[in-house]
């Protein structure tokens, strides 16, 4: 279904998922007014968040992209796959939220629905096919994250980090909003293929403009997926927002921001690749040195996954700068492996939370192997996988991403990217080392649940399952992207 | 006529001035101004392209932006509150409990 | 010929491998609160099975089904693609069997010997662990796997070794073969990534294809020319070198034996250390293109089998003995293949793999007896005590020293009967091969006087203790017994028995025939020679041990530098320590003083420091600040417009 | 010079000055204000360029709501110290040199902007012919329906939002 000049029932197919979603959410904030127990809303939320996957599992497949509200929306295999991420990545984090909440005294049924539309909006992100379709999406979850990092209000640094998270948000909408604005005034619409037509039609690939108007919508985007240097508020608001959501943060918007970064400069400014390549390389360069760098010295573990993660956005810019559409592929693969491991190892923090200890310290792992030898052997394997250390998952996203980055003729690039994967080797074998040889401190006591154990199990053998048939995902992305 | 590119310029010089505020000043509400003022220097620059092209599509970009604007305000404010209460300064300078 | 495997068949053959494996798994989550001392429950049965599925693939290949198949592509990715896939073909079945059916008995036998040690659970996930590391070395079709293998039977030894890490000298052994095998596996890495880089493959049979096209080709090393496939074998020797404990870098093996004695058994005579020759026999096809390479190998192997026989002569560890009597006889297999006597190397070290696994075991069920003691010195007499173990001792030593119809001795007479043929290099080398048998029927039947015959002369409270080990050991080791008689059966020479070489005919299709002519004669004569120095050792050895036991100490003390020499391992060790250790050690500590507290100090913890220190300059650009972040994030965009500017004008 | 440039050239002196006086005021409550008589003249410059429903909007919304919250919000945190301590952030030339070269290349990049695309069909006859109002309501409900259903969620998540950070004691 092509645009149209009106508007029919047909319209809403592509868009069941989000709807059903939304649906979900508002179900949500009516049931928390009837029930007590929020075990009860959190299951509620994944089911909905499940029923969303079975409208995104049957809408998938189509060999075309399917337009729908006036080219506002697109569906195709490209948004699926990022849809089915921020499916994991929400039905994971309500998992391990449950228990947490409750011993954070945060627990409400506004946590759940805000979650829900968090994800509402990096969908609608990744569907957009109209950059005003995706500033909504984008402030979408932007504002529900705001206020999802500030949830635990009694902490001073929850709130420290809403604040800047908010503020530091806002000023990279601004320059988001000013780069639309000069595309849209230099092209004359908003509709990225519009847009990418407009550019050839108009020959304006050279125009400074236009090439402002890429890098605001640039600094935007890094601003969401903490690329250096637009990544300076991510540690702080890691370390500060609640442990779950900064589990929640460092996967969503992250991948939203790479889905719409794929789109739009492949799509929209694909005429520009070599101007956004020469911005994106210093940047991913800068991404991962910082990244690896400053975590070596961190003692709060939280921090160091922030660092971490901001690595990790570096490795996966990798695989745009490659410029093809398999690099493109390459990052999404990369984002689903990076689901599993990142939630994974957040949940093993979450674990050590409970009354009246944090369980923050990179010190409160010391000889958790001897207390705790299965939560220990968990936390290896993510640290592994995060690192890199085959056969885990992580380096089989690691290894595509270098392989596509070689193929596009970027052999020194990925030369850096493996260095930088050996320093941080580091800090991820550090935790290992706190853990397996040495002494315990004091008593370690681990809180868990039934929801926290399935999202365990769940990350755990998925990490290790794509790592050893790696090609199953690999094929469902590159079906997705690729078609 | 006025041409084009003077509105622009207009709002790129508000733009910068709210970017200036922004970074230069320590209390968080008068950024929070600033935030707003570079807001609407992007509208000033979507009402005139949107004019000039005869397009609808910025006007209608800035009619949402006022919203999400509206939306920010009472969502940043509340976080500003709610910060208040724990640690009653707005200075940004003494908020720096999260670093390194 | 290869045949389309079917499922089952595919089933089969990932079973074989994967048995081991869930029985590690299974042990080293549930060992140590769940199953403790019933580990061996879990890891027998799957050995055993391995086993069963063993012969069953012995029998597929007897039948002419050469499987080799890609059970799973990991990665594919354009022109690169790593697969995991197994080649089951006359060398890779007769490996198998070797390991399955030894580490079967060895299961066994280390539930008697381990009995009551608080890592029991642990013992058996490392050697379940090791099984399967083991299998996939000999099943693997391309060289990542087969370094895979190779890298994880080399971790499994050194856990296996180090396995009472209490023990300072476990540990020291452990962290010795690590750093040892450092070495040669360098060399074998570089090896493998060569004959990517070379040939674009690492499918052992596309590469053996490919590799008739760079014969001749050259590659240049320090402003020196050098035969490519020559640099590649050499490289690949390297890695068997380190891992079958070969002259220089043997010196490993013997500390080894601080690991338990299933262990020694297991992976440090029968399998693991003979990875390296059956790595060389699996890329036969490349080292036939190097004559020089091909004498190397023959040398080396030569070389090593005469001089590790002269260290044992002294040795009055009794398990040092069977370690260095290890090396030796490695070394007559990298003889054997040296010469281009493959299925010779291979017959050797099948039958080395029973008659030494049950000299281990042996030595072990004394040791057990003992208390723990391994000193020869302190045994003596034992034949009354221990009848079953004194009985397969002897068959194990007559099978070794190369009696005439049993294992040792058909095997030894085919390598050295192949090697006689090879010109002047080759006499040279029958020589020194025959000079080692007469010394390894020397060393052999002095450690059975030393240990089994004479008087006690060990402790009271020993003495007090002494008995038969129970069923659990001995059980297996009649099973060997069996092995170490019979296992030569197959490779009976042609002149004495009419198509009795049959391993030979049936490893002919991977591994090839032995080139060489000689006359009947000749062979006969090689024969007899070998039983002569056989029986002769054995004569000596009674002489000076039963008949005039003054002799040794006075042969002791008249040839005493010789004594020395040999005794303390001709001083290779306290070498290494001169040459490379204490020299470094004196150039950082005396020639220039703070020498070390710079450059090495500096490298050693600077660069850690450095980085940390860096790490810790830039925390502080993370100022906390929202404003600082702003205008971080400002200055960013102004680089890029700056950057934009200048670069298009 | 028109009439026309010469009205923009008031607009755009006068802008620029307020926007300073916006962010130099020491009182927060003066910004404010100033940012009030700003959006008077943001929304007579939209009257310039057809866009008569925006301009209520800006008035109506921006300076009636939002500034109104802002007021309020600083009224509620009652701020003294405001009065006696330094204005700007330690780092403030710096931010002023960033800026001002940021300034410098927007503006002389921005300068040259020309209208290049096709003209859409919103000519000033034609929204005159409907009504700024019914021009802007048609495409909002037809072309713009979906974001402008995103915009009711986004609303709703503010309300939860305010809600949630700012209301008394959570009930667990």
């Amino acid at each position: 279904m092509d645009a149209g000049t009106t508007l029919t029932i047909m319209d809403i197919r592509p868009f069941v998922p989000e709807l059903t979603l939304l649906c979900a959410g508002l179900i949500l904030i009516l049931l928390d007014l009837i029930v007590k127990r929020k075990e009860i809303v959190a299951a509620v939320g994944v089911a909905g968040t499940i029923a969303a996957l079975y409208a995104t599992y049957k809408l998938f497949g189509y060999a075309q992209p399917q337009y729908a509200f006036f080219d506002m929306f697109v569906l195709d295999g490209y948004s699926s796959f990022f849809k089915l991420i921020f499916y994991l990545n929400l039905i994971l984090t309500i998992c391990i939220s449950v228990k947490f909440m409750e011993i954070e005294k945060a627990s409400c049924g506004e946590y759940y629905s805000l979650l829900i539309f968090a994800t509402s909006g990096m969908m609608i992100m990744a569907s957009a096919a109209d950059l005003i379709v995706l500033y909504l999406g984008l402030e979408l979850m932007a504002l529900s994250t705001y206020i999802l990092a500030g949830l635990t209000r009694k902490r001073h640094r929850s709130n420290e980090a809403a604040l800047k998270y908010f503020f530091l948000g806002a000023f990279s909408s601004g320059f988001l909003l000013y780069g639309i604005s000069l595309t849209f005034g230099l092209t004359g619409t908003t509709n990225i293929r519009d847009i990418a037509h407009a550019i050839y039609a108009l020959n304006v690939m050279d125009s400074p403009i236009l090439y402002l108007g890429m890098i605001f919508i640039v600094v935007a985007f890094g601003f969401k997926i903490a690329l250096a240097p637009f990544h300076m508020w991510a540690p702080d608001v890691y370390e500060g927002a609640p442990t779950s959501i900064t589990a929640f943060m460092s996967v969503g918007p992250k991948a939203a921001g790479f889905a719409v970064l794929g789109r739009v400069l492949f799509d929209a400014f694909g005429g520009m690749q070599v101007q956004w390549t020469s911005v994106l390389i210093p940047m991913a360069v800068l991404t991962m040195a910082l990244g690896s760098i400053i975590a070596l010295s961190q003692t709060n573990i939280k921090r160091m996954l922030a660092y971490s993660s901001i690595a990790h956005a570096g490795y996966m810019l990798l695989g745009v700068i490659a410029g093809t559409p398999e690099g493109l592929t390459s990052t999404a693969n990369y984002l689903m492996i990076y689901t599993f491991m990142n939630i994974g190892a957040f949940a093993i923090v979450i674990m050590l939370r409970r009354e009246g200890f944090r369980g923050e310290n990179i010190e409160d792992f010391k000889g958790l192997s001897k207390s705790h030898p299965l939560a220990a052997a968990l936390m290896l394997i993510f640290m592994f996988s995060l690192t890199g250390i085959p056969p885990t998952a992580g380096f089989v996203g690691k290894f595509y991403v270098f392989m596509e980055l070689i193929n596009s003729g970027y052999t020194y690039l990925a030369v850096i990217a493996v260095v930088f994967s050996a320093i941080s080797a580091f800090f991820y074998l550090r935790i290992v080392m706190y853990m397996y040889m040495k002494d315990p401190g004091e008593e370690i006591v681990i809180t868990t649940s039934p929801s926290m154990s399935i999202a365990l199990a769940i990350t755990c053998v998925m990490v290790l399952i794509l790592g050893v048939f790696p090609s199953f995902l690999l094929n469902l992305v590159r079906y997705s992207i690729l078609g | 006529m006025v041409p084009l590119s003077w509105y622009i310029m207009l709002s790129a010089v508000m733009f910068s001035i709210g970017v200036f505020g922004f970074l230069a000043r320590r209390n968080l509400i008068i950024m929070f101004i600033s935030l707003e003022l570079m807001l609407n220097s992007v509208n000033v620059s979507l009402v005139a392209f949107s004019h000039y092209l005869q397009s609808m599509n910025g006007q209608i970009l800035v009619f949402f932006v006022i919203t999400v604007a509206a939306a920010e305000a009472a969502i940043g404010l509340a976080i500003l509150i709610a910060y208040y209460k724990n640690n009653p300064t707005i200075k940004v300078d003494e908020i720096n409990l999260l670093k390194g | 010929m290869q045949y389309a495997p079917t499922v089952n068949a595919m089933i089969k053959y990932t079973l074989i491998p994967l048995l081991p494996f869930l029985a590690f798994i299974i042990n080293i989550l549930l060992g140590r609160n769940f199953i403790r001392d019933k580990a061996h429950w879990v890891a027998i049965p799957a050995v055993f099975g391995s086993f069963v599925l063993a012969v069953s693939a012995f029998i597929d290949v007897a039948n002419g089904q050469v499987i080799n198949i890609d059970v799973y592509s990991w990665i594919v990715s354009g022109d690169f693609n790593v697969s995991f896939g197994f080649l089951i073909d006359q060398l890779s079945a007769i490996m198998l069997l070797v390991v399955t059916s030894i580490s079967t008995l060895i299961f066994i036998y280390s539930v008697g010997y381990m009995h009551g040690d608080p890592g029991y659970y642990r013992f058996f996930a490392y050697l379940s662990l090791f099984v399967f590391s083991m299998l996939i070395l000999v099943m693997a079709n391309n060289f990542l796997l087969l370094y895979f293998g190779w890298e994880a039977v080399g971790l499994c030894s050194y856990f296996l070794i180090g396995f009472w890490f209490h023990k300072k000298s476990a540990a020291d052994a452990g962290k010795k073969a690590f750093i040892v095998n450092r070495f040669g596996d360098f060399g074998f890495g570089l090896g493998v990534i060569l004959i990517f880089l070379t040939l674009g493959s690492l499918d052992y049979m596309e590469v053996f294809n490919r590799a008739g096209g760079i014969a001749g080709q050259t590659i240049n090393i320090l402003g020196t020319d050098f035969d490519l496939i020559t640099v590649i074998c050499l490289l690949l020797f390297c890695g068997a070198v380190g891992k079958s404990a070969q002259l220089p870098l043997h010196v490993w093996l013997p500390d080894a034996m601080e690991g338990p004695t299933p262990v020694s058994a297991l992976i440090h005579a029968a399998t693991m250390v003979t990875a390296g020759v059956f790595m060389v026999a699996r890329t036969s096809p490349l080292f036939n293109l190097s004559a020089t390479a091909m004498n190397t190998v023959a040398v080396v192997g030569g070389l090593t089998a005469i001089f590790a026989a002269t260290i044992a002569l002294v040795q009055n560890d009794i398990k040092r003995v069977i370690a260095y009597s290890t090396v030796s006889q490695l070394g007559y297999m990298f003889l054997a293949l040296g010469v281009g006597a493959y299925s010779a190397g291979i017959f050797h070290l099948y039958t080395h793999a029973y008659f030494k696994a049950l000299l281990f075991l042996g030595s072990g069920s004394v040791i057990h007896a003992l208390g723990d003691e391994q000193d020869m010195r302190n045994m003596g007499g034992l034949k009354k005590f221990m009848p079953q173990t004194y009985k397969v001792f002897i068959i194990a030593t007559l099978s070794i020293t190369g009696i005439p119809f049993l294992a040792g001795f058909f095997s030894k007479d085919e390598i050295l009967w192949r090697v006689y043929q090879q010109g002047d290099l080759g006499k040279f080398l029958w020589f020194l091969g025959t000079a080692a048998a007469l010394l390894t029927a020397f060393y052999s039947w002095r450690l059975i006087y030393m240990t089994f015959h004479g008087k006690f002369r060990g402790t009271d409270e020993q003495e007090h203790h002494l008995h038969e080990s129970p069923p659990v050991i001995t059980v297996p080791l009649w099973f060997l017994a069996v092995g170490a008689v019979a296992a030569g059966w197959v490779g009976i020479p042609p002149i004495l028995m009419e198509h009795g070489d049959r391993i030979g005919e049936f490893l002919a299709p991977v591994l090839g025939h032995a080139q060489g002519h000689g006359s009947h004669a000749e062979e006969y004569f090689v024969i007899a020679a070998s039983i002569f120095v056989a029986v002769a050792g054995w004569l000596i050895a009674h002489r000076m041990y039963i008949k005039k036991p003054e002799i040794p100490a006075q042969l002791g003390a008249k040839y005493q530098p010789i004594h020395k020499l040999l005794y303390n391992k001709y001083w290779i060790d306290e070498l290494y320590s001169k040459v490379f250790v204490q020299p470094t050690l004196k150039l950082a500590d005396k020639v220039i003083l703070g020498f070390d507290t710079i450059v090495i100090e500096g490298i050693v913890n600077g660069i850690p420091a450095l980085i940390d220190s860096f790490s810790q300059g830039l925390r502080r650009i993370q100022t906390g600040l929202i404003s600082n972040y702003g205008l971080v994030m400002t200055l960013g965009a102004l680089c890029m417009l700056i950057g934009y500017m200048v670069f298009s004008g | 010079m028109t009439v026309h440039q010469l009205i923009f050239i008031y607009f755009a002196i006068a802008m620029t000055g307020i926007s300073l006086l916006v962010v130099t005021r020491r009182n927060p409550v003066h910004s404010v204000l100033f940012m009030l008589v700003l959006f008077v003249h943001i929304a007579a410059l939209y009257l310039f360029l057809n866009a008569e429903f925006l301009a209520a909007v800006q008035i109506i919304v921006y300076a009636g709501a939002i500034m109104v919250l802002f007021l309020f919000v600083i009224m509620l945190l009652n701020l003294r110290r405001e009065e006696t301590e330094e204005k700007f952030h330690r780092q403030w030339p710096v931010s002023a040199g960033a800026v001002a070269v940021l300034a410098v290349f927007f503006i002389m990049i921005v300068s040259k902007i020309v209208v290049l695309p096709a003209l859409g069909e919103y000519s000033i006859d034609a929204i005159r012919s409907e009504g700024s109002i019914m021009t802007v309501g048609k495409v909002l409900f037809t072309k713009y329906l979906l974001p402008f259903e995103i915009a009711s969620i986004i609303l709703l998540v503010a309300i939860i939002g305010a809600i949630v950070l700012a209301k008394k004691s959570t009930n667990s």
